[in-house]
């Protein structure tokens, strides 16, 4: 009963993804959304994703991280349906 | 003198404009007087009048408007403070940063830490500082002239 | 931004007894303010419950008793101070030690410099203290419980 | 005319030198008393004359200079009648 397709596995799904500071200034939004999306799905993909979606913040992604409910994720984690979302990038405090 | 491991104290306060410096904490202090123990460390950090932007121009500004994103951003500075406390072996840090509108001149970081002598101390608000600029949800926008 | 070659501000003074943190100086955060450049870094020291004898031993005091050699001692602190800011380029300097008899866990040092990035300031600290330590005309004699 | 004795050389001085904190506390006293002193004289032979008269201080006289007229000067000073001296050692300020 092996199975490529997880059962709980959605198919075009919208993604809302935070962004804040220089990053949301250069969409106009503080909230990308991602559209047709398979959820669960790796956190790189969602940044792939989002630089396809956003050519703007193409440049600023290699030094981006994405948290998932309030923590940072590596890559291959996986980020599934009602998950929050965020995009840190271009951090500057101080 | 062998200090019997205590348990480092953490502070961390995000406040909304301009940090006061009358509002600086004080319980380090009393931190360092029961412990009977050294030194007291406060890094203050103010706006600048300019921005340097990406092409490397410098353009004056009013001030920076800050971002956070809650609670991530206090829980980071925690982690930070905790990891790097044991770290260093300090005994209390105190962190408080602005979020929304700070002018040019006023402050909007301050970061406070308590050590039995100053070379911990020392080590400790060079390595948070720059952890935090790369690790830490804050991000800063400047508001033109 | 470049700064067009500021003159730094020195201030030092020696206290009678321990040093108030609420005495601490908010002038060199003025100055940091009129110059809208970046970092106030302040280091205090306070007296620690125990003394580490020749034979390298601990014992508890009470307290140190501070002696200085004025003005040979404010004039070594305010050289300290000129040339250390000279080499690390900060702005402004202040400088308080006291004199007499400080308390276990009281204050007796604090030394706050203002400067345009953090760098400069923690260098700052961390080789004015070591050069103190060596060269100023400041002794101190534990009293023993 | 050439003297080896300069003619405001003095003999069988006195020279009083101020001592501080740990030291003060080894020698029972603030100020040291060197007898039967040639003045002018250097900065190391003052040092030198310290250690023979006070061998309680002999042991930290490696770690201290002296301070003529409220500044430090190096061992070829000369020392003169009138001038305030003071030894400098075992300095821990901070």
């Amino acid at each position: 009963m092996v199975s490529t397709s997880p059962v709980n596995q959605q198919s075009n799904m919208e993604l809302q993804v935070l962004v804040f500071g220089p990053q949301a200034r250069m969409v106009g939004t503080d909230r990308l959304t991602l559209k047709e999306l398979r959820l669960p799905t790796a956190a790189n993909e969602v940044l792939s994703r989002i630089g396809g979606t956003y050519p703007e913040l193409a440049g600023s992604l290699s030094v981006s991280r994405l948290a998932v409910n309030q923590e940072f994720v590596d890559a291959t984690a996986l980020i599934n349906t009602g998950d929050e979302v965020a995009l840190i990038g271009l951090i500057s405090g101080g | 003198m062998p200090i019997d491991a205590p348990e480092t104290q953490v502070r961390v306060r995000l406040i909304d404009g301009p940090i006061s410096e009358l509002r600086s904490p004080t319980w380090v202090a009393d931190v360092i007087a029961a412990a009977s123990a050294g030194a007291v460390l406060t890094f203050a950090g103010h706006v600048r009048d300019s921005e340097v932007t990406e092409d490397n121009h410098t353009q004056p500004i009013l001030g920076l408007e800050y971002e956070v994103y809650e609670p991530m951003t206090s829980q980071e500075l925690t982690l930070l403070s905790r990891q790097h406390a044991i770290k260093h072996g300090v005994l209390a840090v105190d962190v408080q940063h602005s979020f929304g509108f700070v002018a040019n001149g006023e402050c909007s970081f301050v970061l406070q830490v308590a050590s039995a002598h100053r070379e911990e101390a020392i080590r400790f608000i060079d390595e948070f500082i720059r952890e935090m600029k790369k690790h830490v949800p804050i991000w800063k926008v400047p508001r033109l002239k």
